[in-house]
């Protein structure tokens, strides 16, 4: 690919047109970390900017949850301590992508978008069941954000659509999220196995919900309902954690490349499964 | 010749000449310059690992619209097409790895000669690669070089082979030396193919010129050899190549070769406008000169108290797609910190089908050492030592007889031991459940030739030119070593490192040669400058230059009264006989190795396999400390390249040869929230060979890491990991066999 | 392919250039307006050498279209310190010997200098983390982190 | 009489390890070993370093040795 035509969208109605009306393959720009590395190429296509519209930069909280504009950066998603507060597990993957540099481009949207199997914000959003609006020709509809990816680098969105928004409903009482993922060094790698597990505790801390997604080890992120299962009605206790952990590993079905192996990735998403469930707990305690 | 004496400059530390220019982006680097008229060259590369070339026909991209030239081996005279150099630079018959040069286009955009590679039609035949050297050394191997034989055996070779030489060092009688052991150990070690990783691609612009003077600017440690192997090549006087140094952005000894610079001038040539090219890092990673891979056996013979009475190792080392590895040094510097008086070491130099691989800091001592390394800490786990007692035993020491032949002058192998061990980090017990480790290193330093020149202007500063690239900040130790001699203040001195025009040969920056023989350049030439000091006083006051002292910049009669400043001397020089120069023409001699000891802490998680590093200290014999924080800066940032080759970094090839993680992303070079801080121990065991007792410091911290960390790593799960890198899958996988 | 025209600002100075779609930031400073501090390392943001800002937000410029600098306000190392006076940060660099080779030094500048505005008081760890993506091949980070600490104390001190 | 120590590899050439050679040069030095074995191609020395009384030299030619001097040949070092 190599880009030969820029427009800036001033609205949501003119990307779709534009995104619409090109008679070369037309990509969204949003941060453009993904999009310009992969532009490298000879293969003309066209890129919309959608960065000039202010919806898809934004992220509101009110009674009903967060409407995250797309293409926030993520450098701005984690210093918004009103976002951390209710769903800091999301934002703990915001700020796991790449660099603080590539975190000044990068948003949640472009990296639900590129459909990367490892991309870290996918289970987190999983996690906490988010919903995909999507702008096309048609009108808006909206998508759960597990239905949203369809395979390595593909996605439910047709020609001239356009993801304007990621609605995470308020999370209830007593719940609370985490991500980890594992990589080899402490910053820059692409995850090489990831797990974002959302729970519900009641007073006597017992996990009355829960929802957990695994990344990097399957085509796209799942959400593992037995995983779930394993630590609703337990007070996650070691053995409940343990069948999470199980469950994540039999989901999952890796390759082995160049960041793991298939045996290492299996174990790894286990041992990230019990991690992150431990720590939404405690966040769900107040701890 | 060195004695401990008080210095002015030498030892302290300032702020570097060129700091000013490289904090404020002003320094230009290889890709910085830009010629009225220059186009852009690009490089057509190998797809494939193992390929016979049919045929290339350029005639599509030589007629695209923008496009200016295409050259391919051809374009070679006929007189240089045997080299190896040259057919590594484009590839002749044959493709050899995966990203090995084909043809190069140069044209008015860098979009442009990008869509013109896409036109050159290249006939590939492809055969089955070679990737490693287990595959390479078998009977009935695949042969890369049809026509190689391996030279070194005891019988000359019939037939070909992957091997390309064999060597052999031998001191004692080995098998009785094992016979007297108490206790034998072996193993087998084996290191990855790794990258300098400097964060400058190569790069260079050119501009031929058929009748008068055709110039190369570009970034490498050695611009009078990229001027002899360029003029070489392309059947050029010496004098009629300018070669430019451009500031570098990193070498670590992978920029003491050439890449681009015959091919752009072939380019230039072609079209008549200069040319710039500039790798990017992808190509920098497929087809620069990488570490070699090794495998090693090693076997240790110890009596109880921990003497080795026996050492033998066996090493194959990866040379790439031509002859070369650094196996020589490997072999000679395998059981070099030590005092043993049985040896023998076998080495082989072996073809596969990768990038020739190039000098990286040390080349072939940190694969060795970490073999032999590893064992000794084995060894001493065993006889229930303490890892640096066990090396306190048995330490080289003066007149020691290294195994590659000479005895050892004056050395600081058992301070450095001694020093370790007394730090606060030894002296405290590793934390419960992390594990530590412990590594020496030794590599030879170098001398050789280098030239430099003192011009005094006429206001009594000075310009300092010499002509070794300053690849860590060097010039800051020249200017401090000149301020020392001409006794006048470091600022009024303005090193260069000069083009190939402005001072005679120079050897390449590497071997931790510069501020030792360059450094022996620029005294020597300020010390003509002080003698031309004397005369002129001398002549003044009408006395015997002999009569004339000469301290802290000025000139003293000591036949009677008089003072005459540096100032004064050169403001009056075109009366006094014409502007003073000194020259500084040197052999360099008697360079002093350089011995490293490092200490490593790790955490490992257990359920991962993912280390952290939570405490460093590395010592090494620095002779003297010209710049003291330069000293520092080489430890710290050797101890991290180690580091990172321990820990994660390996060029990663599939089945087919195709190397899989050719950029920083997936070559995982240590970050700086990967590490601690890096706790240096600069010892000083003078050279004696060396004014001030300088002996080189830029190589023999790279090697103790890779022992000492995975020493370290195999101390907190209990099992060894003879296997580099401790990347996580690997550690993990240690852990659950365990 | 129609070049682009761009209207913007650098280091302060409006300044206008024509570009390709396919330019990125970095090749623009480098290779139209010839600012040539801004180093590239690798073209995939993985290096930091090409770091600048954009409205004063960190990023790699090889990772931005010098079409998307309309209307923007781009910051690169040659619009820190200046011919008289060093910035801090500059100053703590040399003095530490927080370079070697120098070809990281003008994105870590620009880093450090991003982190201290966002961050006065950053902890070691907090350092070492926001310069993760800022290689270093030569020091080892050690006198790095060390300066940044410094120029972090002094522009504390000097606020 | 300068007294020469061969490595193992210049032994196969040799055929011993040490001999005593009259000689206040290296080039006098190279002419005298050479002569006492003919069949020693030159350049396994002359393409070698030199280590005299433990100053190791790269590339010599003229530099002195003494009376009493310990010399061996080993292979030249690059470096990184």
């Amino acid at each position: 690919m190599t880009v030969v035509e820029y427009s800036a969208a001033a609205s949501i109605e003119e990307a779709v047109s534009l995104l619409l009306s090109s008679d070369i393959p037309a990509k969204v720009l949003a941060g453009g970390t993904d999009l310009i590395i992969q532009s490298a190429g000879l293969d003309p296509i066209k890129v919309v900017d959608i960065k000039n519209i202010d919806s898809m930069m934004g992220a509101t909280i009110d009674g009903d949850g967060l409407t995250l504009g797309p293409s926030m950066p993520c450098a701005e998603l984690y210093s918004r301590d009103d976002v951390k507060a209710l769903f800091p597990g999301l934002v703990e993957a915001a700020y796991l992508i790449g660099s603080t540099q590539v975190q000044g481009r990068c948003s949640v949207g472009g990296n639900l978008c590129n459909s990367s199997p490892a991309a870290d914000t996918i289970p987190a959003l999983i996690a906490n069941a988010a919903q995909c609006v999507i702008q096309g020709p048609g009108g808006e509809r909206t998508v759960a954000v597990e239905d949203f990816v369809t395979g390595v680098g593909r996605n439910c969105m047709a020609k001239g659509e356009l993801l304007t928004a990621l609605r995470l409903a308020k999370p209830a009482a007593g719940t609370s999220d985490a991500y980890l993922r594992f990589i080899p060094r402490t910053e820059m790698d692409i995850a090489v196995a990831g797990a974002g597990v959302s729970v519900t505790l009641d007073g006597a801390g017992t996990c009355t919900a829960a929802r957990v997604s695994i990344g990097a080890v399957a085509p796209t992120a799942l959400l593992i309902p037995e995983a779930a299962d394993a630590l609703i009605g337990s007070k996650l206790d070691e053995a409940a954690l343990d069948k999470a952990a199980a469950a994540s590993l039999a989901a999952s079905s890796p390759i082995t490349d160049r960041r793991g192996t298939v045996e290492f990735r299996k174990h790894v998403v286990g041992v990230l499964t019990k991690r992150a469930a431990t720590i939404a707990a405690q966040r769900a305690r107040g701890e | 010749m060195s004695e401990a004496k008080d210095y002015k400059y030498v030892g302290t530390r300032r702020v570097r000449p060129d700091g000013y220019d490289k904090v404020t982006g002003r320094a230009n680097y290889g890709a910085d310059l830009t010629l009225p008229g220059m186009i852009w060259g690009r490089i057509l590369r190998s797809p494939h690992a193992h390929a016979k070339i049919k045929g290339i026909n350029t005639s599509k991209a030589e007629a695209h619209p923008g496009v200016s030239a295409v050259v391919t081996f051809q374009d070679f005279p006929e007189k240089s097409q045997g080299s190896p150099l040259a057919q590594n630079i484009l590839a002749n018959e044959k493709a050899l790895y995966h990203g090995h040069a084909i043809a190069a286009v140069a044209a008015k955009t860098v979009q442009i000669a990008e869509e013109a590679l896409g036109l050159i039609e290249v006939d590939y035949e492809v055969l089955t690669p070679v990737m490693d050297l287990d595959t390479a050394m078998a009977d009935g191997a695949t042969l890369i070089n049809e026509n190689l034989k391996t030279v070194g055996l005891p019988e000359p070779a019939t037939e070909a082979s992957n091997i390309a030489a064999r060597q052999e060092l031998k001191i004692g009688d080995i098998d009785a030396g094992f016979a007297e052991a108490d206790v034998i150990l072996e193993r087998e070690y084996s290191t990855p193919t790794v990258h300098q990783g400097y964060i400058e691609p190569h790069a260079c612009t050119v501009r031929y010129d058929e009748n008068g003077q055709s110039m190369v600017w570009c970034c490498t440690q050695g611009h009078f050899d990229v001027r002899a192997s360029t003029a070489n090549l392309l059947g050029m006087e010496l004098g009629k190549l300018k070669v430019v140094a451009s500031e570098i952005g990193g070498g670590f000894g992978g920029k003491t070769t050439i890449y681009l610079e015959p091919v752009a001038l072939m380019l230039s040539k072609k079209s008549g406008n200069p040319v710039k090219i500039v790798m990017d890092r992808d190509e920098v990673f497929k087809a620069s000169g990488p570490g070699a891979a090794t495998k090693s056996w090693i076997k240790i013979g110890a009596k109880k108290d921990g003497t080795f009475t026996a050492m033998q190792a066996k090493m194959a080392f990866e040379a790439g797609a031509f002859p070369g590895s650094p196996v020589g040094p490997g072999t000679m510097t395998v059981f070099a910190p030590y005092d043993v008086a049985n040896a023998k070491v076998e080495g082989f130099d072996v073809l596969v089908n990768k990038p020739k691989v190039a000098a990286y800091r040390a080349p072939g001592a940190p694969q060795a050492e970490f073999a032999s390394e590893m064992l000794i800490n084995e060894l001493a786990e065993k006889l229930g030592m303490d890892m640096i007692d066990i090396r306190l035993k048995n330490a080289a020491r003066e007149g020691t007889q290294a195994l590659y032949g000479p005895k050892f002058r004056e050395i600081g192998f058992i301070e450095c031991l001694e020093q370790c061990k007394a730090s606060e980090h030894y002296q405290n017990a590793v934390a419960e459940g992390n594990g530590r480790g412990v590594g020496a290193g030794f590599w030879f330093n170098i001398g050789g030739v280098s030239s430099a020149v003192i011009h005094m202007n006429p206001d009594g500063t000075a310009t300092l030119l010499e002509g070794s690239p300053d690849i860590g900040g060097s010039r800051a130790s020249m200017q401090s070593m000149a301020a020392e001699e001409l006794g006048i203040a470091p600022e009024r001195i303005k090193p260069i490192v000069a083009d190939t025009e402005m001072v005679a040969h120079n050897d390449t920056t590497g071997g931790s040669r510069t501020t030792f023989a360059t450094g022996m350049a620029v005294i020597e030439a300020a010390q003509d400058v002080v003698r031309q000091f004397k005369e002129r006083a001398a002549s003044t006051w009408n006395v015997t230059p002999e009569q004339v002292e000469w301290a802290d910049g000025v000139a003293r009669n000591t036949a009677g009264d008089g003072e005459m400043t540096c100032q004064e001397i050169c403001a009056s020089a075109g009366r006094t006989g014409g502007q003073i120069t000194g020259r500084g023409n040197i052999n360099a001699r008697g360079a002093g190795p350089s011995f490293s000891v490092h200490i490593a802490d790790v955490a490992v998680d257990k359920d991962t396999g993912k280390v952290d590093v939570v405490r460093y200290t590395a010592s090494q014999d620095a002779g003297r400390a010209i710049h003291p924080s330069y000293v520092e800066g080489q430890i710290q940032g050797g101890s991290v390249q180690g580091i990172g080759w321990a820990l994660n970094e390996e060029y990663i090839y599939s089945d087919d040869g195709l190397l899989e993680n050719p950029g920083f992303l997936d070559y995982r070079i240590p970050l700086a929230s990967d590490l601690p801080m890096i706790d240096p121990i600069v010892v000083e065991v003078p050279n004696p060979f060396h004014p001030y007792g300088v002996r080189g410091v830029g190589e023999a911290n790279i090697i103790p890491p890779l022992a000492t960390v995975a020493t370290a790593v195999g101390n907190a799960i209990g099992r060894p990991m003879p296997d580099l890198p401790c990347s996580p899958p690997r550690v993990l996988k240690a852990i659950q066999e365990g | 392919m129609a070049k682009v025209h761009v209207s913007t600002s650098v280091n302060g100075e409006p300044t206008e250039f024509l570009c390709e779609p396919h330019d990125t930031l970095l090749d623009v400073l480098r290779n139209e307006l010839n600012m040539t501090g801004t180093k590239e390392g690798c073209g995939s943001g993985d290096c930091g050498a090409c770091s600048v800002t954009v409205n004063d937000r960190l990023v790699c410029s090889c990772l931005v279209l010098g079409a998307e600098a309309e209307g923007k306000e781009i910051g690169t190392v040659e619009g820190i310190g200046n011919n008289d006076s060093l910035h801090v940060i500059q100053e703590k660099f040399l003095e530490h010997a927080a370079l070697q080779c120098g070809i990281c030094t003008p994105g870590l500048i620009v880093s450090t200098k991003a982190l201290l505005e966002e961050n006065p008081s950053p902890t070691e760890e907090e350092a070492r983390y926001y310069l993760a993506g800022n290689l270093c091949r030569c020091t080892g980070y050690d006198k790095i982190i060390r300066a940044v600490m410094d120029a972090a104390e002094s522009m504390r001190g000097a606020a | 009489m300068a007294l020469v120590i061969f490595s193992s590899e210049l032994q196969k050439f040799t055929g011993e390890e040490r001999v005593e050679v009259s000689a206040s040069t290296y080039r006098q030095l190279v002419d005298g070993i050479l002569k006492r074995y003919p069949d020693m191609p030159p350049e396994e020395i002359t393409e070698k370093a030199v280590s005299i009384d433990g100053m190791i030299i790269q590339d010599p030619l003229l530099d002195p040795v003494d009376e009493n001097s310990e010399v061996h040949f080993l292979d030249r070092i690059s470096g990184g």
